[in-house]
């Protein structure tokens, strides 16, 4: 249940037979198959998921880096991002194990929304706890879960923003512990969860080491992945992980500035892995941005979806040994980052992906001569935000939207 | 204080979380809460994520952080209470885990080893204040051998939940791990006032009973009646918070409500209750 | 260049050079694949586009039906739709032509969006008409259409909609035809344009046929595509139509009435197999919706993408050979499939798409035993108008959406 | 009257869409034109998919539209027409290829047979009501067959348009086809003022200058000095739309506005541009 010092299962102890239920369960049908759950699990994940994603050689990007560039497709996964890889198998593992209702937290929408497709995938009852505020940024968001017919919960304590989200729906898992299933979003959590998600989304890797070595003949020399919370990084990196010539970069939000504000308890980036000290969240020991008391401060990205305290307490394991490299790009050279891809590769990513794509952008001699980036996901969910967000900047390579002005200024008929 | 003794008869356990609205009206209301007969005092440490709480004690658990409360603040404040019942501190793992050299910590992050060494400079502080024990909601017993460790070097006791999903080998174990009391959850849940007590507590209840150790009910008690009802089922004492909270919530003008007359009023409703229950449980049966 | 009596080259003399020029470069390219044409193009839609597409056994539907219903799952294409096949193909035939830039024009967006992808994924200026009303309508795909570098040109005739962009677009490409590429985003247009893109889109029939053989050990009984201009209907028909056992439905939108309104000039459908007339739109002899005296009429469908007067000269040609049946649903019908698909299987259907289930679901003894449905691509940009429709009428099985007055209404803490 | 006979002398052909803004208007346009020196009307029926127009044509078919012009309405128009010049109908395949009987075709498309028998009946109104020839921006000579064929039983012309991209063997086959002119595309587009005319204009005419039929350029002539330079560069022919439209679109009150008045001068003004380039060119070089 823990990686080096990192992990455990810090819960209260209502929830302690359910999460060693969960740990049966893991083992039984996960690691060991039994009753075909894993072929079941790859088959759906095949038919109804889409996969396998495409590695796909980013032509215009190589040219500009002067190196092999390959983007793992997971924008291209159903729901449109690898949130489902893990959504489905634990939504499937909570049918095999006889629970009849589904619970999940979301921030920005996406783990919520591959929940809920899932959930009506496999004909679960679903409610998703959502913050009041992210409720009201996320609309498109909230409208698929709903049309996908699960309840969504307003969380309105705190900031109503993803940390009270899961602070919430881990009260319901707690009252509702015998027939309910607590769908994690990521690496995070008491154990069985980081192994299990990782587990569920290692099918990134497994499938990228395969495509890379079949297009290029080779591993890569490196591997990109963004890191929030850390399940598209864990589920890149895993298969290389023993790769020893395979440099692994986990590329954080570095939001506004590295530095908390102990005033305001306000950290404007979600740098865990960077500039995070050890401590227990949401049922783990790992690395989180905290105040010197140890109260968890309000984290900040442009990008919602890496917007979290804590990380993955396997991936903190990976950085304290060395196997990965903690980096982080700004809130600017992500959002050139995504304008980049957009042009030159007809790729709109999400905001977090683009956080990978800037590392590599600005670090190219780090990646060697051949490197696989994850594009996590597509960006459609994060085009409003990014209109504003690239308003209010100097971007040199950002696209005037000046086109709605001039549509509704146009005369009729044009004489 | 010993604090298995203060449950020599049936006890009332109140919660209050220090710092809501300010750590100087806490004292007023933990005042009011012992001259309103609390046997024990269950003092919050608040903590930026109270997972195990309803909205109810979250609310005030968010109003002293506001207020800026911290760890330190809350040992000075128990500190220098003046009262005459054993104080356990309520918080969270990640605040007993961070407390120590916070300067030397920093410079260690910086210099990118990890410095936490666990619980054990929090408890050598909560001994010195004179804390009685602790309980921590999201610390259970698979985790706990740490801070067992340190309680017991430092003489303090460590309080475990025991939830309604407790069963077979867990539950010997955290009775074996438990000292002080152990705190029987009524109801699967977070914390909060509930009109009826669950059906549960007496199940609850009996499943304890073979084991030598003070049980005291909590989450979901309100009333006077309530209480009685527990202590008849068996239990020793009676954790009460949500009730006394929405009372510190509806403070008004720091200078002149009467939050602390009411929280007194409460509080005797609750202890009447308990000593009702005594009095029927020591009574034969059938009379 | 003809089908039955369908097809023909009819647009300005100034555009034959190049109409012809691009039948003999479709020959030598797409037909024989001179330098290796095709086999880049299947390269770039697998792993660009993210082919194959899964073909997926619709659990619940399938039980619903008493049937076994199978769904090609072409929302899963890069982009969201089927649209990127054809848009690929023809901005890959433009670079090998030497042509160095690309006109399209777009009604809803997708055709456009899919067409900028295309353009920088390959690195070629594109410009898109687009009705002024449209792009009011329809912003995140004008963002996706900048964000990919694309300029979007707005056309303020008539009512600022799709018919309008073509023929703005005619006019661009009649101006600019010695460099310019036009992208035409269906099987309509001048030949060799209808054959030309019903063999780029063909490939979702290749996949399926061999999909369902391999995964049901039979052909269908029957296959079931929405038809706007039909690029979907004919590329899911067309591996099909050799085969005499499968009945192919072509779905129209039947929008509020079949009839026409002589006096507005106005089809309150996009029904033009089911009451279409022949004559002469957009470079080609067809059935379409006209008023008597031959001026063409204003089509209407909830689903944007199926609004269109015409449609493609094959598929009317294979309506009056009996080889396809032409049904219709109307929007009512529709947004009930819309919302069937989204709850009982996780897929948020495009509206298109959702007329195709809209059939099947009304009309299962049709559709024999095993029927095979083209979801053509994803509702995420209709949710808006999703909703707002949906709140005006009443359907059984649509959700609540008052989720957002529930979250703005919370109380902070919640004592 | 013959179409070509109208070219013996280099010839001014203005465009009008009939029914901008009224099929009454229409007639003192026309009537204005021809005082003002028209040689050939062409007269424009609205079709709602002006593909080949610029914006200016464009918005005046569509408010011919609007006005409710239909075919029937500009063959009457034409029928009623007391003007001394040819005719040309300039308009789209479709509005030929569906008139007929339209209410036996309905019902033959209700059986679900296609019943359109091609352009032959509105070839033979067309004749009855007087017109010359026509103009189908839309229809290439690849698919003029039927239509020339109606033309030649009724003893129409039929006009077809030479682009700057047309060459060779399909520019050998046009000219074959063609009847009446040959209408010479000045330059690469759509219909629509230009201040000056392309430099394409010389050589699109001297691509066709060895065919023995009247080349008339039209596409952005908007002056009578471009009139001018077109003749003396070889054209037999010059056809100006845009310019004039530009004329009715700014029309007022139905009963009292100038733009009669203002469609003579300009009519005027291009008809001298011809006649002052046939005399330039009628005079021996270097004079």
């Amino acid at each position: 249940g823990t990686f080096g010092r990192y992990g455990g299962q810090y819960v209260p102890e209502a929830l302690m037979p359910a999460v060693q239920e969960l740990e049966d369960a893991y083992e039984r049908y996960v690691l060991n198959n039994v009753d075909g759950f894993v072929d079941e699990f790859r088959r759906r994940l095949r038919d109804f998921g889409g996969r396998p994603t495409p590695l796909q050689r980013a032509d215009r990007l190589s040219d500009r880096l002067d190196r092999e560039v390959y983007l793992k497709r997971e924008d291209l996964l159903h729901g449109g991002a690898h949130k489902l890889n893990n959504a489905l198998g634990q939504v499937l593992l909570a049918k095999y194990m006889g629970k009849e209702r589904i619970v999940a937290e979301t921030g920005a929408g996406q783990h919520g929304t591959a929940t809920a497709m899932a959930a009506a995938h496999l004909d679960m009852p679903c409610e998703v706890y959502m913050g009041t505020r992210d409720i009201q940024r996320q609309r498109p968001n909230v409208f698929r879960m709903r049309l996908n017919g699960s309840e969504v919960n307003p969380v309105s304590a705190g900031r109503g923003t993803l940390k009270e989200a899961i602070n919430e729906t881990m009260r319901d898992w707690a009252t509702n512990v015998e027939d309910t299933h607590y769908v994690i979003g990521s690496v995070v959590g008491p154990h069985p969860f980081p192994e299990m998600v990782r587990t569920f989304q290692s099918v990134i890797s497994e499938e990228a080491r395969a495509q890379v070595q079949e297009q290029a003949g080779q591993l890569p020399d490196s591997v990109v992945a963004c890191a929030g919370g850390g399940s598209n990084t864990m589920g890149t990196f895993h298969e290389f992980v023993g790769d020893e010539s395979v440099d692994l970069f986990a590329v954080e939000a570095g939001g506004s500035s590295l530095a908390v504000d102990e005033e305001t308890g306000v950290a404007p980036n979600s740098a865990s892995l960077s500039t995070g000290t050890e401590g227990v969240l949401h049922g783990a020991r790992t690395k989180l941005l905290q105040d010197s008391d140890g109260n968890v401060v309000e984290s900040h990205s442009v990008s919602s979806g890496l917007d979290y305290a804590g990380v993955g307490p396997e991936l903190a394991h990976l950085v304290d040994t060395e196997r990965v490299t903690p980096v982080n790009v700004d809130d600017d050279e992500a959002l050139e980052a995504f304008h980049l891809l957009s042009q030159e590769e007809g790729i709109i990513p999400a905001l977090e992906s683009a956080h990978a794509v800037a590392f590599a952008r600005a670090n190219p001699e780090q990646l060697g001569g051949l490197t696989v980036i994850n594009v996590s996901g597509r960006g459609d969910k994060d085009l409003e935000s990014v209109i504003e967000e690239t308003e209010n900047r100097e971007l040199e390579n950002a696209p005037g939207m000046d086109i709605f002005e001039r549509a509704a200024g146009g005369s009729g008929g044009g004489l | 204080m010993n604090l298995a003794d203060a449950f020599d008869e049936p006890a009332f356990v109140p919660y209050l979380c220090v710092g809501d609205p300010s750590v100087e009206r806490t004292r007023e209301y933990v005042q009011a809460l012992v001259r309103g007969g609390a046997d024990v005092l269950e003092l919050g440490l608040p903590f930026s994520e109270p997972i195990a709480e309803g909205p109810t004690i979250q609310g005030s658990v968010v109003r002293a952080l506001e207020a800026g409360t911290t760890p330190e603040q809350y040992f000075e404040f128990v500190d220098s209470l003046d009262v005459d019942v054993p104080v356990v501190c309520m918080t969270y793992y990640n605040l007993l885990y961070q407390y120590g050299d916070s300067e030397a910590q920093r410079a260690s992050d910086a210099s990118g080893e990890a410095a936490s060494d666990g619980p054990e400079s929090f408890v050598e502080r909560a001994a010195e204040v004179g804390i009685s024990g602790f309980v921590i909601p999201d610390l259970p017993a698979e985790e706990a051998g740490p801070l067992r460790a340190a309680c017991d070097d430092h003489g303090l006791d460590l309080v475990f939940i025991v939830a309604p999903t407790t069963e077979g080998d867990r539950l010997e174990r955290m009775v074996e791990l438990s000292s002080g009391y152990l705190y029987v959850q009524a109801r699967l849940g977070v914390t909060g006032a509930k009109a009826d007590v669950s059906d549960q507590t007496e199940a609850s209840l009996a499943k304890v009973s073979q084991y030598d150790i003070p049980k005291a009910v909590g989450f979901g008690v309100s009333s006077g009646d309530q209480a009685r009802h527990i202590v008849e089922a068996g239990a020793d004492g009676v954790i009460v918070g949500s009730a006394l909270v929405d009372v510190v919530a509806e403070h008004g003008d720091p200078d002149g409500d009467d939050v602390p007359e009411r929280l007194e009023a409460k509080a005797r409703e609750l202890s009447e209750g308990v000593a009702a229950g005594a009095e029927n449980m020591a009574k034969p049966e059938g009379q």
